[in-house]
């Protein structure tokens, strides 16, 4: 099954992307998600456990994914 | 009425105001975060706002559904601002309208809070001597 | 700068906002107060607000000095109206702005409810049903 | 000595006035002007213990006046 992948603010700067597909297995969690990632060049300065939202609400890294799904690694919020 | 969004435009809290007013209501509260000049004692010029936009709108919308379930707020507003700030321009704007005082004062409290706890927005800092900064949340940036 | 006033035309809260502004602040914070529709079941027509003026005035400045001290606020400003208030006008604004969030969201709370406990200004409500009624504070007006 | 007294709001509307000169003698307290002022037609529906204030901050019952002063008898105030 195929994922899409949304990278922002620090975390696209060090990984210099905001998107990313991923082809996984079917029954793929955010840890398999995180797994990939980090293969990425830049990946060695993500945090070890970085919050993660699946189709824009705040997931656990168990969390099984399904095709389609919109998973976001969120940096650190700031807003206010 | 509750709304809450995110805006690539000015806030018009005068606006945000009108809309939360309601006869029954007795006490409209307030909060607008504004660029500050310094951050950590360093001169900032502006500040570059961005936000999961989609997830940001529905978190704080949820948001505001938890202040109507903890505090009866029925009418009640957020914007949060994206894109390039100056010094002195609002960033978020929260108003709520309650028949009582305390309700509107709690809720728009709560909402400030959980909203910088929990909406994926981030800000990137830029100072004087040309230098940017990620700023991240407990970082003095209350 | 700190400034308290009793007025007698309508509040222009957004002027206010913009006095307490200051590139240093990163925070503001509001209360209005707004004619109600019902007051404890009674339907209302209206509010006559009256006041010994210029205590009130000291009052609320003395007031705005206490907050100064508690909380650190260098800008904040209070109207309190008098005369006759349609429903959904306002008859009080306190703003109040700070370096960070804390301050000014309990300033602007000690503000309004030491105004409310202190300042010397009265309301006499008038019903649908002709009837007039000093209020008493406590009664239901919170 | 002469001291301005000031009734506002529900007082005044019991007392039927607004304002009141009395003449008290020298040493004269706040409960001297209330007792003036409890002579006033309508004074029987005063509370036993209305706030007052002279000379525009509020006082007590034992507080001295002095030629000139201001003493305003504050019903329970409503503001907001």
């Amino acid at each position: 099954m195929t994922v899409t992948v949304l990278l922002f603010a620090s975390y696209a700067d060090l990984l210099g992307r905001t998107t990313l597909g991923l082809d996984l297995p079917a029954g793929a969690t955010v840890e398999h998600v995180l797994s990939e990632v980090r293969l990425l060049p830049g990946a060695s300065l993500l945090p070890p456990s970085p919050l993660v939202a699946v189709n824009r609400s705040y997931a656990l890294r168990t969390t099984m994914l399904s095709e389609g799904d919109e998973v976001a690694l969120i940096p650190p919020v700031a807003g206010g | 009425m509750i709304r809450a969004a995110v805006v690539a435009h000015p806030i018009d809290f005068a606006a945000m105001v009108s809309e939360v007013a309601h006869e029954g209501n007795g006490a409209t509260s307030m909060f607008l975060g504004t660029v500050r000049s310094d951050h950590d004692g360093k001169d900032v010029t502006g500040i570059e706002y961005s936000a999961y936009e989609e997830m940001a709108t529905s978190e704080m919308t949820a948001i505001l559904g938890e202040a109507r379930a903890r505090f009866g707020v029925e009418h009640a507003a957020i914007e949060h601002r994206v894109g390039s700030l100056d010094v002195g321009d609002i960033s978020i704007a929260v108003v709520a309208a309650t028949p009582h005082r305390d309700a509107c004062l709690n809720a728009v409290r709560f909402i400030v809070e959980a909203t910088k706890a929990r909406a994926p927005i981030w800000k990137l800092e830029h100072y004087v001597d040309g230098s940017r900064e990620w700023v991240n949340a407990g970082s003095g940036n209350r």
